[in-house]
């Protein structure tokens, strides 16, 4: 059987006033049913593209993007996504930001079982006893949670995050990943997670792949077995601490810089 | 019963109390017509309001009609009925800044609104007085501000309607001997004041209307002048905030000074002098440049003036 | 006691400003149809208040109708150059050549056209002077959403409508209601504008007009209090609006 | 090419307009007593070319410098209110009152006190119409300053005049153009608003005036339409002073 | 002789509508001249009050503040600040950013020399070339740098640094951890670093004091002898790695949690 993500030879260019920019150079990717995919990369280097282009926001100039079987040519509502920034709906409480996937993809589930799960995932992560509240009236890391209970809340087949980690402080940030194992352990989900933090990638990640430069290619995959839920602790074991290494490595090339101290 | 729109010159002022009285003396009822006033901004508001079919009759100033039949040659309107005989365009000054005759002006300063229908005459009225204008110091001023200036002195004399022009200043405390009026049409200038007007459109499907209107107005004017107080009163229920001394004042004077003048004592109310009417316009067109040679007989028709009698003041 | 606190500073202003022209109109001697008096005042509103009240209704209820047509229209119009660039290119300098038009001199014109539909014109020109702010607010709220809030349903398969609905309308909702405490007053404006400027006797403009042509300065003086209370009125009554609906967009409070 | 590309849908969107109104007179049959058609336009601008530029200029100098004024007035009013939140409560609902009041009611009035002083009375109105944008947005921008900014320089024993020179004042650029181009358009009203309610045979308003007295009704639009050509004139040139002095806050170019 | 940098017993609390707020509870610390002290602790604690009452923005309830042995009773120009977000005036060009603090501090300087002081820091920042650019045509991290050299273009005594790398990704904060080390060698600066991130308190600081929750009281102290400029690699250093496992330990109890796995 095909793995539920597929992304095959897919080449995109955006095209500006300077001429066309190529992003993506026959990029090809996939994610068996429930793994965890992290991708790292330079800065600019096409990974907000790639998550479009898996959402069915945007369509590759080739190359094939398929989900679940399925070709994927516009959005479709199995798919989850969070971002870096949280983009809560600011006049919805947080439970009605969690319920708005529901009235899209289900708008015939009543509205009492809407609820009920949307409370029931916030409760997962910790946020029972604000479901009322305004988004403005939660700090940086509750909303990103609560951003989460979104992403998940109408059981997407896949859940693609884009740094949504990215301007949390280190110690919201490390809560918040212990919370993805748990989740994941809860309800099951196949994952595509950009990052610019080695550690989250190697702390929550079955596969790390690393892109090259703009336009982005895949450069190195590494493959990381421990078993989900993982103890924080395992990012100071020695191994963590290679995988890091190796990582940063990569990441140096694949930015254009000789390997090593300077 | 025919619903008659009439568009007046101006606002709910004392001059207007003889339209009231027709309608709730039943007048107009009984020439089944039923008549409804409109207020206006001005002495050539009615005009293009009428010429566009909105309003059928309406009233506007002589001169003003024939400027726009001149501009816009064919426009169905026309003067039916004279009511301003003796126009009331005044100069008017006070004797306590030196003006008692109207050659005195000459080195003063005259305070004129530009659109004022009492200025647009002064070319005239100079020209038969023998004003030399380059000795006059024209200050352009707007209509509120016109009677305050000539109160507190900063303008020897104004041009305006005498009797509002007048009424005001007493209002802002000038003694009423020392203000002097110089009414135009004493001195030489030969214009026609307002008039009702009708679109001749309208006029033609239904002449008996205008001739009834014409016959109920006239009831009202003579309403008007045995019992100016009850007439104001009958309009000042429709505009509450009035001061009905204030505007029976302004109608008598209204009434003796323009409308029933000698020539109406005598000839009846409604028609022109025709010799009279030809010298206008010849007047008019010193102070209008004609696009297209003067029609006169567009400008007034006596069509409909009713001949039963009914226009004669005793 | 809150509301004391807050109603407080604005009353003593109010009080201050009106010592101020009491003792100016005092001083300088001038007479009451040059400035009255705030204690001139006091008679005229009693002696027609009955009127005040009526007028006041009738300025009030065309102001609304007409600020009730320019809200959706201008909503419309908001719509159509916030979601398509190029109408927006195309509309705006339109607009603000309209804009720019002194509504003193449309009102004749309006006045002319539809001849005696007072109810008509005098809501006509209301709207015509109160669109354009709410128009381009909402065009701008709706040109400047961030992509992202879009995405969030699109990549669910939203339709654009849905979109609308769900995001972009509410999103909008604190530009549209600060362009329509300006719009409100505005529309006020433009009811005035008709009343004074081509007087069909009803509303505040014509008793003010009423007080000018019987010289009774005092009366104008209390109709643009009149005015002004009312002005006041209608806006804070947008800005309670504004706390209902689009509460959330204030940062003070949290 | 690129200005083209830029002018291209303003310059077709009015054209149209143009073309549709046309069609709209021809087809009704109005004559121009009731509506005249951009057609008619022509000789009239033509005939009168030299006091279109003349009257155009005189109200061109009285806008500009009641806005001048009103820039300064209502600079200095946003900063009272904008440092003080007991002058900003205490003042906003009674400028919101002053607002409310049509200013086509204060023309009287203000001809009344300054008797025969046109230039200043045209000034007066164009000012009095067009600070109140002007006072509120720059209070606005003035109170929501992050504190972040100023304590940049109060760190470094900064007086408090620096740091409004340094830092509020330019902060606030970008809010204080939003109001500048509103309160030009306002003060263009209200100059023609003196120039038409009290009338002194000066600029553009006179020239509708002087239209409106002769029946020259071609005269009268083409008059309308100046004004709205010289009001987007107005206002393109404070755009073009915004991309000048707070071209940095325009966004969307980076 | 005094160290540069004394606060000795100081005490604050905000007034709020709720009663006051007690958030810094007899804290004493003393950074000698030349080092450079980090400051951890949980969220809220009042970290960034302990900023503002150094610069002199505010004054404290009770106990001292010293500065070069005088008693700090309002702002002094000797002093530096650095934020979370590098609030740059957008209006002014890089350039002229930097060149700031010099209109204020050394407003007889002439022109030339404050430009050529700021272009060489700008230099060393590796920001040359931008100097005429606005705020916003610059990345975050680039943003940052250059607040960095504001912060320091007058040579203040002391740096103060309220999470100044909080916001940027992780390759550009580590980026940023080496320019710190190289500032230091050029032009050696006493300074407080306030952060959220534990590896960047062990990879800056000579020593590292971990404030306990609200009200703030000094909990730990951890000197760090490692000889400044260090390479990137001492992270992953067994060292670094125990050193680590320590503040975390520290930074849970201050939080209230129970220390170890949960
Ligand atoms: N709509 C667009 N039009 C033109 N260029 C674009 C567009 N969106 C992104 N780009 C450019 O494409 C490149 C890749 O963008 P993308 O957002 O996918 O990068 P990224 O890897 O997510 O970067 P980051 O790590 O900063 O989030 C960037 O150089 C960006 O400037
Ligand atoms: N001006 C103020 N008035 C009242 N309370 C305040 C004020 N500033 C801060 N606080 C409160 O004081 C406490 C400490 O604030 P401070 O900003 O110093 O914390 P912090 O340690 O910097 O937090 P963070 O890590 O989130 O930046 C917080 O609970 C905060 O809510
Ligand atoms: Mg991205
Ligand atoms: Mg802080």
């Amino acid at each position: 059987m095909a793995d539920l993500v597929e992304i095959k030879g897919v080449t995109h260019a955006y095209r500006t006033k300077a001429g066309p920019l190529p992003v993506l150079n026959d990029l090809t990717i996939s994610i068996p049913e429930g793994e965890f995919c992290a991708v790292v990369g330079p800065s600019g280097c096409g990974k907000s593209t790639l998550t479009r282009l898996i959402a069915g926001l945007m369509k590759p100039d080739s190359g094939e993007v398929w989900l679940h079987g399925e070709r994927v040519k516009s959005p479709r509502k199995t798919v989850g996504m969070a971002f870096q920034n949280p983009v809560m709906l600011e006049w919805r409480t947080i439970l009605e930001n969690v319920m708005l996937p529901l009235e899209i993809v289900a708008p015939s589930m009543p509205r009492a079982r809407r609820e009920e799960r949307a409370r029931q995932l916030l409760a997962l992560v910790g946020l029972s006893g604000f479901e009322g509240k305004r988004p403005s009236q939660l700090s940086g890391g509750m909303r990103q949670r609560a951003s989460l209970c979104r992403a998940i809340v109408h059981k997407p087949e896949v859940l693609i995050m884009d740094e949504p980690f990215g301007a949390l402080d280190a110690f919201t940030r490390e809560d918040l990943w212990q919370l993805m194992h748990r989740l994941r352990a809860e309800e099951p989900f196949t994952a595509l997670l950009i990052t610019h933090d080695l550690r989250e990638s190697v702390y929550l990640a079955d596969e790390v792949i690393v892109l090259s430069d703009r336009p982005a290619r895949v450069q190195y995959r590494m493959r990381i077995d421990t078993p989900s839920p993982r103890p924080i602790e395992m990012l100071y074991e020695p191994d963590s601490v290679a995988r890091l290494a190796i990582l940063r490595e990569q990441i140096e090339i694949a930015q254009g810089r000789s390997g090593g101290a300077h | 019963e025919t619903a008659i729109n009439f568009a007046l010159d101006w606002k709910f002022e004392g001059p207007a109390a003889p339209y009231f009285a027709a309608i709730d003396n039943g007048h107009f009822a009984a020439e089944g017509l039923k008549v409804e006033i409109q207020a206006g901004q001005g002495s050539l508001d009615a005009i293009p309001k009428v010429a566009t079919g909105a309003f059928p009759m309406g009233f506007a100033d002589m001169n003003s009609i024939a400027k726009f039949l001149d501009q816009n040659p064919g426009a169905p309107v026309t003067a039916v009925m004279m009511v301003y005989d003796k126009p009331p365009a005044a100069m008017v000054g006070r004797k306590s800044l030196g003006i008692s005759e109207i050659k005195d002006i000459e080195g003063k300063v005259l305070g004129a609104p530009p659109p004022d229908g009492a200025w647009s005459q002064f070319p005239v009225f100079a020209k038969e007085t023998g004003l030399d204008m380059s000795k006059v110091t024209v200050e352009p001023l707007g209509f509120p501000t016109r009677e305050p200036m000539l109160a507190e002195g900063k303008v020897a004399a104004v041009t305006g309607f005498s009797f509002s022009v007048v009424l005001n200043l007493t209002r802002l405390g000038v003694a009423e001997d020392d203000i002097s009026v110089f009414t135009m049409a004493d001195h030489g200038v030969d214009y026609y004041g307002n008039a009702v007007i009708v679109n001749t459109d309208f006029a033609k499907a239904n002449p008996e209307a205008v001739t009834g209107f014409i016959r109920a107005l006239a009831k009202g004017w003579k309403d008007a002048a045995t019992e100016p107080e009850k007439a104001v009163g009958q309009m000042i229920s429709r505009t509450p905030a009035s001061d009905v001394a204030l505007e029976t004042r302004r109608l008598q004077m209204a009434l003796e000074g323009t409308v029933l003048t000698d020539w109406v004592k005598a000839n009846g109310m409604g028609n022109v002098d025709p010799a009279r009417y030809a010298r206008s316009i010849e007047q008019l067109k010193e102070i209008y440049e004609f696009k297209n040679a003067p029609t006169p007989d567009l400008y007034f028709t006596d069509a409909y003036l009713p001949t039963d009698g009914s226009l004669t003041f005793e | 006691m809150e509301f004391l606190r807050k109603a407080a500073p604005p009353l003593i202003a109010i009080a201050l400003i009106l010592a101020f022209w009491e003792w100016l109109v005092w001083f300088k001697g001038w007479p009451t149809y040059k400035m009255a008096a705030p204690s001139d005042l006091w008679p005229a509103f009693w002696k027609y208040r009955t009127l005040f009240v009526k007028m006041g209704w009738e300025t009030l209820w065309r102001t609304v109708v007409g600020l009730g047509v320019a809200v959706v229209f201008g909503t419309l119009l908001g719509m159509i150059m916030g979601f398509s660039r190029l109408m927006r290119d195309a509309l705006y300098p339109v607009l603000v050549g309209f804009n720019a038009i002194p509504k003193a001199t449309v009102v004749p014109v309006i006045a002319l056209i539809f001849i005696g539909q007072h109810d008509f014109n005098t809501i006509l020109i209301a709207f015509m002077i109160s669109f354009f702010p709410i128009a381009v607010s909402v065009s701008i709220g709706l040109s400047t959403l961030e992509p992202e809030y879009r995405d969030i349903l699109r990549a669910l398969g939203a339709s654009r409508l849905t979109i609308f609905w769900k995001i972009a309308l509410p999103k909008t909702l604190p530009e549209f209601f600060g362009a329509l405490k300006v719009a409100v007053t505005l529309a006020f404006i433009g009811t005035n504008l008709m009343e004074i400027v081509e007087p069909h006797g009803r509303g505040l403009g014509a008793l003010f007009d009423s007080g000018k042509i019987n010289a009774d300065y005092p009366l104008m003086f209390a109709v643009l209090f009149a005015l002004a209370f009312l002005g006041i009125v209608l806006f804070y009554f947008v800005v309670l609006l504004e706390r209902i609906f689009a509460g959330w967009a204030d940062r003070s409070a949290s």
